[in-house]
């Protein structure tokens, strides 16, 4: 394949982001804004073009024999440390990386196009689009890459990025301490990504992920059955990479950042934290999938940690008010069920449908969710809050804002034929297949999440009328922001028949989707159940909400706050590690180290004037010492040769 | 003798000494027309030797060390004036010939007394790059001493808060360092060959290499702590949260920026290179201490709230990276080290100088006292963003590129020992965003703070200038690292091969 | 060597003992400027006896001690100078009145 | 009587001409004319340094060997020359004032007295001319002490000085009395030598080398034998403290380095380097601890000597040849080193009478070429590269651990900690120079040619001295031609 459209893919961001980053003190808005637009549009015209030829040119380049090739288009040395361990950076195409690119460039372009009417009024819009580019820039670096530690690099970059963009306002403190929050726990959590590349790495001599899993085999064989605390080296390699992941993808106990990433403008909540960043995790694992393999604890892991994030998130998520963090809160839960759907993948059941299943949800996922937070941003831009206690009733005001989000909350709930319903089917298909705890387990997740997002839903669109509209009506978001809104809609209803067995698939061979009439059946009849409980609850105003309640308030209340995961936090980090920790090194350093070389001083000073008896000033005394000087060192002298 | 490129390197300051002598107190525009000139020679002569180091290794040359010259100097010890470089000693100078610029203009309107600033700043530079480019100890610990003692007086005269007692305490803790050094390169130099060949010369004390194991410990010990004063081991290192709190910008930048790259050099110059067996005996005591070093320094930052103090530990943080990865032995664990004394040396530099023409503009640097200070002075914020970025280890600046050098070669060792201690340091880059952002939030974001702030001016073009160097060569390494590899990559091959030869 | 350099050299060492005793006891400058000629007649007794008894043969001891006792004859005069010039300067030569320079 | 034997006294009797054309010249002059004695010993003795430094080399001895005159005998001789030459340039200022009219003669023959002495001192191979050549040094150095009659602290200066050294030379006499007992008769240093190496390690040996070391160890201020130099150095007249400082110690270092390498080099492993270890380190430390504190300039360059005193030492306890090379060396430069101090120091009292380091507050502002030589002495002093002084440390450092003797090694590293604490109160001069933020307490002026012309030549000798190694190549190369003769007897 041709370089170029790769090599522009990449270089079209990071110059947008050069450009309006260094020149954007002096451009307009306007020049800004249409600059980063046309370069997005660019991309996503390139991306799309890349990914079109991959699919479906049929080239053999592309395509042997059914089988969907992996190639490198390009891969340039970037670092050696050995002679063997050299970094690269490249751009690895093949069916999970073509399917990412379409993901992020449509989605960030539609950021882009959103955030020009979304973001008019704010100061720093030139800055906000260059955040925007140096994002999809490191983005589309990291699902190109050709290695882990490629892989790595833009892992960080797409961090930083966050953490500009969700400080964006930085002049409100709690999103400079929100994007603080965001950077450090993924930074812990890369931690972890690092020293499992270290360990990956040692072992194989390669960061090539090609190397690495077409030969997932001699991976295993490469660490020679070292073992540590009990387990297997490679098992600890690859537990210590998706601790990488659950940073990224925000899985408990790492997830306590993503719904503080909501102080960030919510465009960005659209594009980072629900459609392209936060699924990095999943990516990843979907990337190594075949080492994975190897290691069933390790698949253990991910399955049980995704199980058991998917539930928290689900229930937190039924009670929080801030619309941004039920979405926050939903996100964590559909990315728990990719996970769970990549843990329970097992070559022999149903050919690995897991995986494909767990990619097509997030592709699926990434259009409704970001149709959500787009349309969540149209709200909080048309009533100023993030509250729904704020909103109620908006059905007539804003129209278009309604029907996109209902069609956003039916994908998301699962109800048939919206994307949602298919992605989802065949992820509880397959986790029926693994273990029937698994699949049940995720369909009460499954309902969980029909239940929430038509609280929201209701709260927001029906209940009762705001009394402020009276003074201040809200109305549809300009054309900027509806024709995003409009577009994702679309995919959302008519992406879930795109056969995406045929594209994405583990073994990159066809896989022919088939709904399994069992498991579509009660899911549907458990997210059908979820809507209508949430209707009978939120439709009109009433008071059963408020007697739920105060019937378990201290459920509700620990629900609300999350179940007190950023206390816990706060009390370890800020209590035990900055006070008891660092303060008492700080005050060691000062008070015994730093005194102990003043001690040297000082002692030598005492010295110095308790010795100046010697120098009394009388000629009789300085006789003493001199006679006594003399014969105590003929003394010594003498003693010393006896 | 001057037709060695190398000694140009040490003529150059004198003759900026010199044209300063001749200038008149007053006359500000002179001193700064004969600094500027100077330092930019200093600039071009490095970037050219460089240019034609690599140059010539492309072409084939393979000698360990190149341009080499000698001069007898104190024959009845003999003594030489023995110059030569190799890929390490190249980058070290290109790095100072940077700073030493940068600090120029870092320094442009400093007060009182520019011209004996600069005079002293000048035998400073002096000191710094004669270090680098000997091969003999005795003159390199000379260069050594000459560039320490400068620091008293630029510290004393045109420093800040407790300068005299910070001056007096980071000289004489230095000079306490070179101390145990002085004896170190006395035991080497008089157990450096066959009677009769006794010589202070590196390629043939390591050539002939008969120093006995048990004078080796001694020595070993000996140099790597007199060198590592100077590197801020853990617990020597306490001379630089003071020495750098009170320090002039320039000086800050210097110091943190090339002369603690001093004592890493001289670690592996001489400590590793010329005692290899024990280096390889007792490599884990120094190991535990800068693995100390690593997260002590940066989990102290974390607590302080002067701006300097914060740096200073960083310092000691990263410069304890830089032993640390030297001790591990191993080829790409020190290339790592020199990459983070690159990178180290010119983050830090960058810093120094951001918080300087801070301080220069609020009169305070407590963290406590300031913020919001990204929308007053837009330039200098994302600036200081970008030293900490690097600092923290971004991808594309030079702090990353480091770091994962020092871990990926620290990593070939199996033991758990060694493991155990790059695992402790790879925590370390977590607590550095810790600090790092801490303080970027608290500075620059959030609220302004002090109403007064608001009238504060953004960064003038000398700074503009300064800064501009120092994050073109952060980013230059962070996103193109291989060449630096490409160039130093040789100069490990002896060390490595008298490391081996010694453990067997 | 012969028992009866003893009888020499004992008195002479007790002779030093005394002068010592003498400086570091006695106030008066005078009285001090005399303890150190004791001290030096013992040394100059020593050469003598040492001289006599062990190398007879020779003279190198006596014209050591005659030397030595020009030099004690120079330096008790300018000693004597020098207390002159205290007696001027504080009224008397008591060794207690100068110590003003000290520590 | 072979009378082409005084040829080997050449220096010897430079001096001695000086001595007398001054003598003559300030006896029958007019009291106008008298004012030119000053200028009339510097210039014959600046042509008398050039002239006994080319007196040749060539090693002749006279007296039956109780003289010798070889190479480092003559290097010595002209290392002082140039010290005693700058000491008198230096001194110029002070004896043209009017209170000196009648005496300004008396000064410089005094001096000179005393020189012959020293010279006579390092040149002598036997203990009666060593004996004579000591106390013609310091019998006139008394005298000197009490220059100042006006002045109470010259006069009590003078009282400790003559009462503790004739106490000293009782007790050198008795020592080598004791030497004389041991010796087989004669007391050249060889014969002694010969007989040490024959005799066993007996008492008596051992206080006779005490003796011997406390009589010498007075002149150079070694601890305990030191406690005169502050009080003396803060009575007497700056000029004569800073020849005090050079030339007395230079030359009694000397005679300390051959008499024990020469004549008690046998006892040097079993006794006397034990001996000199411990009185080294005391020395450094005790003066180091009591330089300290000092707040005059006078008493704190007298402890500072003291410190330096026990560097001086390190050649001696080297005893090898590079040992007496680097010890000549470090007399040089600390020759120019204290010397460019004590300029200042000279400078300054002569115009304001202020000699507390507190005076020297804020000199930068009003006199920053003394400030700026000041620092440059100082520096060189703490042993600072690219001075003088760091090369002569180095390298006595470097003679010393040519043993490879561990205990040398230490001797070594305690002695380099001490350089610690010597650079911290050499930099307290430094600081309160330039650093102290108060006005400066000494007003502008501009100083005498002469004492400028005197700095000039000490700031090029701090600045200039170490980097050009060939005054180095020539002290060595004098040492090890005398080698032989010194070192023979060595254990």
């Amino acid at each position: 394949m041709d370089i170029t459209l790769p090599i522009l893919i990449l270089a079209i961001p990071i110059s947008m982001f050069l450009i309006l980053g260094i020149g954007g003190v002096k451009m307009s808005r306007k020049t800004a804004g249409v600059l980063g637009i046309l370069g997005m549009g660019t991309t996503l015209t390139l991306a799309y073009t890349v990914a079109f030829t991959y699919f479906f040119s049929g080239d053999p380049a592309f395509i042997v024999d059914g089988v969907r090739q992996q190639l490198q288009v390009f891969d340039v040395t970037w670092l050696a440390f050995t002679d063997t361990l050299v970094v690269h950076l490249g751009f690895l195409l093949d069916p999970i990386s073509a399917m990412m690119l379409v993901v992020i460039t449509t989605i960030s372009f539609m950021v882009h196009l959103y955030s020009w009417g979304y973001m008019e009024h704010e100061p720093g819009f030139q800055r906000y689009y260059s955040f925007l580019s140096l994002f999809s820039f490191s983005m589309l670096g990291l699902v190109v890459a050709t290695n882990i530690f490629q892989m790595y690099i833009f892992w960080e970059l797409v961090g930083v990025s966050s953490y500009l963009l969700i400080g964006f306002f930085y002049k409100l403190p709690s999103a400079v301490s929100a994007s603080k929050k965001a950077f450090i726990v993924t930074r812990f959590a890369d931690l972890g990504f690092l020293i499992g590349i270290l360990l990956l790495s040692f072992y194989t001599d390669t960061f090539n992920f090609m190397e690495l899993t077409h030969n997932p085999e001699g991976v295993l064989a490469s660490t020679g059955g070292a073992t540590f605390m009990g387990a297997s080296v490679l098992t600890w390699a690859l537990v210590l990479i998706y601790v990488g992941g659950m940073g990224k993808s925000a899985m408990m106990p790492l997830h306590i950042w993503l719904p503080d990433a909501m102080e960030g403008p919510t465009p960005v909540s659209a594009l980072i934290h629900a459609a392209t960043m936060v699924v990095a995790g999943v990516y990843l694992v979907a990337r190594m999938f075949p080492v994975y393999l190897m290691e069933e604890t390790a698949l253990l892991f991910i399955t049980c940690v995704g199980a058991i994030t998917a539930f928290y998130a689900a229930v937190v998520a039924c009670c929080q008010i801030d619309i941004k963090r039920i979405l926050a809160f939903s996100t964590i839960s559909q990315i728990a069920f990719m996970m769970v759907a990549l843990g329970v993948t097992r070559p022999g059941l149903h050919d690995g449908m897991g995986y494909m299943s767990s990619m097509f949800h997030l592709f699926t996922h990434a259009m409704f969710k970001a149709l959500l937070f787009l349309g969540a941003g149209a709200l909080i831009h048309a009533v100023h809050s993030n509250n729904y206690t704020e909103m109620g009733g908006l059905r007539k005001y804003m129209p278009i804002t309604h029907w996109t989000f209902l069609i956003g909350c039916l994908a998301i709930a699962g109800i048939w034929p919206f994307a949602g319903f298919f992605s989802k089917d065949e992820m509880l298909t397959a986790m029926f297949a693994n273990n029937w705890i698994w699949g049940a387990w995720m369909t009460m997740v499954a309902g969980l999440t029909a239940f929430y997002m038509f609280r929201m839903y209701f709260m927001v669109f029906w209940w009762e009328e705001n009394p402020h509209y009276k003074e201040h009506k809200p109305h549809d978001a300009p054309w900027q922001m509806s024709v995003p809104l409009i577009f994702l809609a679309a995919v959302s209803c008519v992406s879930g028949f795109i056969p995406f067995g045929e594209l994405v698939t583990w073994n990159r061979l066809p896989y022919h989707i088939h709904i399994d009439p069992q498991v579509a059946t009660t899911s549907l009849i458990i997210a059908a159940f979820g809507i209508g409980l949430a209707a009978w609850l939120f439709m009109k105003r009433n008071h059963k909400p408020a007697a739920m309640k105060n019937a378990m308030p201290g459920l509700w209340k620990a629900a609300n706050r999350r179940f007190y995961w950023d206390e816990f936090y706060m009390f370890v980090t800020h209590k035990i590690i900055f006070n008891i920790f660092c303060r008492s090194i700080a005050w060691f350093d000062r008070h015994v180290i730093d005194a102990t070389m003043d001690g040297f001083a000082k002692v030598t000073q005492k010295t110095s004037v308790a010795v100046k008896g010697m120098q009394s000033g009388s000629i009789q005394a300085y006789v003493v010492w001199y006679f006594l000087g003399a014969v105590a060192v003929a003394a010594i002298t003498w003693i010393c040769l006896l | 003798m001057f037709g060695n490129i190398l000694i140009w390197f040490v003529i150059i300051p004198i003759i900026m000494m010199a044209g300063l002598g001749v200038c008149r107190n007053s006359s500000m525009n002179a001193i700064r027309t004969v600094m500027t000139v100077c330092s930019t020679a200093l600039l071009g002569l490095a970037i050219w030797l460089c240019v034609d180091f690599l140059g010539l290794r492309a072409a084939g040359e393979t000698a360990e060390m190149l341009y080499t010259g000698s001069w007898m100097w104190y024959a009845p010890l003999n003594i030489e004036l023995a110059v030569g470089v190799d890929g390490i000693s190249v980058l070290m100078i290109l790095l100072s010939a940077i700073i030493v610029f940068a600090g120029v203009f870092a320094s442009w309107k400093i007060n009182p007394l520019p011209k004996n600033f600069f005079l002293w700043f000048a035998l400073l530079s002096t000191g710094v790059f004669g270090f680098f480019i000997s091969i003999d100890i005795f003159t390199m610990f000379m260069f050594y001493e000459v560039a320490l003692i400068p620091m008293y007086l630029l510290i004393g005269v045109w420093g800040t808060g407790r300068k005299e007692y910070s001056a007096m305490k980071l000289t004489l803790m230095l000079m306490g360092g070179s101390a145990f050094l002085m004896l170190g390169l006395l035991g080497i130099y008089w157990h450096s060959g066959p009677e009769g060949h006794l010589t202070w010369n590196i390629l043939e004390i390591s050539k002939n290499g008969c120093i006995d194991p048990s004078w080796q410990r001694l020595l070993f010990c000996l140099t790597f702590v007199g060198f590592g004063v100077l590197g801020a081991m853990f617990p020597f290192h306490t001379w630089s949260p003071d020495g750098h709190a009170s320090a002039p910008t320039a000086v800050s930048m210097l110091h943190a920026g090339v002369l603690m790259k001093l004592g890493g050099y001289g670690c592996f110059r001489i400590a590793i290179y010329l005692l290899p067996q024990a280096a390889n005996e007792l490599a884990w005591i120094f190991i535990i201490l800068t693995g100390i070093s690593v997260v002590y320094g940066a989990l102290s930052a974390c607590v302080q709230t002067d701006l300097k103090y914060i740096n200073a530990y960083s310092s000691v943080s990263h410069c304890g990276m830089v032993l640390f990865a030297i001790l591990m032995l191993t080829q790409t664990a020190m290339t790592g080290a020199i990459l983070q004394m690159l990178s180290h040396g010119l983050m830090t530099a960058l810093f120094f100088a951001l918080i300087g023409m801070i301080y220069g503009r609020t009169h305070t640097r407590d963290i406590r006292q300031m913020g919001g200070l990204m929308k007053i002075m837009p330039y200098l914020g994302v600036c200081y963003m970008i030293a900490g970025f690097a600092s923290l280890g971004l991808p594309g600046l030079s702090g990353f590129v480091a770091e994962m050098t020092i871990f990926f070669g620290s990593f070939e060792h199996t033991d758990l020992f060694h493991r155990s201690f790059v695992i402790a340091g790879t925590c370390s880059i977590v607590i550095t965003a810790v600090y790092i952002l801490r303080v970027v939030g608290k500075l620059l974001l959030g609220p302004v703070q002090d109403e007064h702030h608001l009238q504060l001016t953004d960064a003038s073009w000398y700074e503009r200038f300064s800064t501009v160097t120092l994050i073109l060569a952060i980013a230059g390494i962070g996103c193109f690292p291989n060449w630096i590899n490409e160039t130093i990559q040789h100069s490990f091959v002896p060390i490595i091969e008298s490391l081996t030869q010694a453990a067997i | 060597m012969d028992l009866g350099i003893l009888w020499y050299l004992v008195p002479s060492v007790l002779m030093f003992a005394c002068g010592v005793y003498g400086f570091v006891t006695r106030k008066n400058l005078i009285a001090i400027l005399i303890s150190l000629e004791l001290m030096l007649n013992a040394a100059d007794l020593n050469f003598v006896a040492f001289n006599r008894y062990i190398f007879p043969g020779q003279m190198e001891g006596m014209i050591f001690t005659l030397f030595a006792i020009a030099i004690a004859a120079a330096e008790t005069a300018i000693a004597i100078a020098i207390i002159i010039n205290v007696y001027r300067a504080i009224g008397n030569t008591d060794i207690n009145e100068i110590k003003k320079l000290k520590f | 009587m072979d009378y082409s034997q005084f040829s080997a006294m050449i220096p010897e009797l430079i001096v001695l001409g000086i001595f007398i054309l001054v003598f003559l010249y300030d006896t029958f002059a007019g009291s106008g004319a008298r004012k030119a004695d000053g200028i009339l010993t510097t210039v014959l003795f600046g042509l008398g340094t050039v002239a006994i430094f080319f007196a040749g080399t060539v090693p002749q001895e006279c007296f039956g060997g109780m003289y010798v005159s070889n190479s480092i005998t003559l290097a010595l001789k002209s290392i002082l020359n140039i010290g005693v030459f700058i000491v008198l340039i230096q001194s110029l200022k002070w004896t043209d004032s009017d209170d000196m009219t009648l005496r300004r003669g008396e000064f410089y023959e005094l001096l000179l007295a005393t020189l012959f002495g020293m010279y006579l001192m390092i040149s002598a191979r036997h203990f009666l001319l060593f004996v004579i050549g000591l106390e013609t040094a310091s019998l006139p150095l008394a005298a000197l002490i009490a220059f100042n009659k006006k002045h109470y602290e010259s006069t009590e200066a003078a009282a400790k000085y003559i009462m503790t050294a004739v106490f000293s030379s009782a007790v050198l006499m008795m020592g080598l009395s004791f030497v004389y007992g041991l010796s087989g008769g004669s007391l050249y240093y060889n014969d002694v030598a010969a007989a040490v190496a024959g005799g066993e390690m007996s008492g008596m040996l051992i206080v006779a080398l005490t003796f011997v070391l406390a009589g010498i160890g007075f002149k150079l201020s070694l601890v305990p034998f030191h406690l005169w130099t502050a009080d003396v150095y803060q009575g007497a007249p700056t000029s004569v403290t800073s020849y005090l400082s050079v030339i007395s110690k230079g030359s009694a270092a000397f005679a300390f380095f051959v008499i024990f390498v020469q004549a008690f080099g046998a006892a040097y492993p079993e006794a006397w380097e034990w001996m000199l270890y411990g009185i080294i380190i005391i020395t450094i430390t005790v003066g180091n601890l009591f330089a300290i504190r000092q707040k005059n300039m006078k008493r704190f360059m007298a402890f500072s000597s003291v410190s330096q005193a026990g560097y001086i030492m390190l050649g001696v306890i080297a005893a090898n040849s590079i040992g007496m090379a680097s010890m000549l060396f470090y007399i040089l430069v600390y020759i120019f080193s204290n010397l460019g101090a004590f300029g200042v120091i000279q400078a300054i009292e002569n115009q304001s009478g202020k000699l507390s380091m507190g005076d020297y507050r804020g000199l930068h502002k009003s006199n920053p070429w003394l400030a700026f030589a000041m620092t440059l002495a100082m520096f060189s002093l703490a042993g600072i590269p690219p001075f003088a002084g760091f090369f002569s440390k180095i390298l006595i450092f470097t003679s010393v651990t040519a043993s490879n003797s561990m205990a040398l090694y230490m001797l070594v590293l305690i002695a380099l900690i001490n350089t610690i604490i010597s650079l911290y109160y050499y930099l307290l001069v430094v600081k309160a120079m330039w650093i102290s933020p108060e006005e400066p307490v000494v007003p502008q002026f501009r100083s005498a040619l002469s004492e400028r012309v005197g700095l000039w030549i000490c700031v090029a000798g701090i600045v200039f001295i170490g980097l050009l190694s060939p005054i180095y190549q020539l002290l060595t190369d004098a040492s090890v031609a005398d080698a032989a003769q010194l070192f023979a007897w060595l254990g």
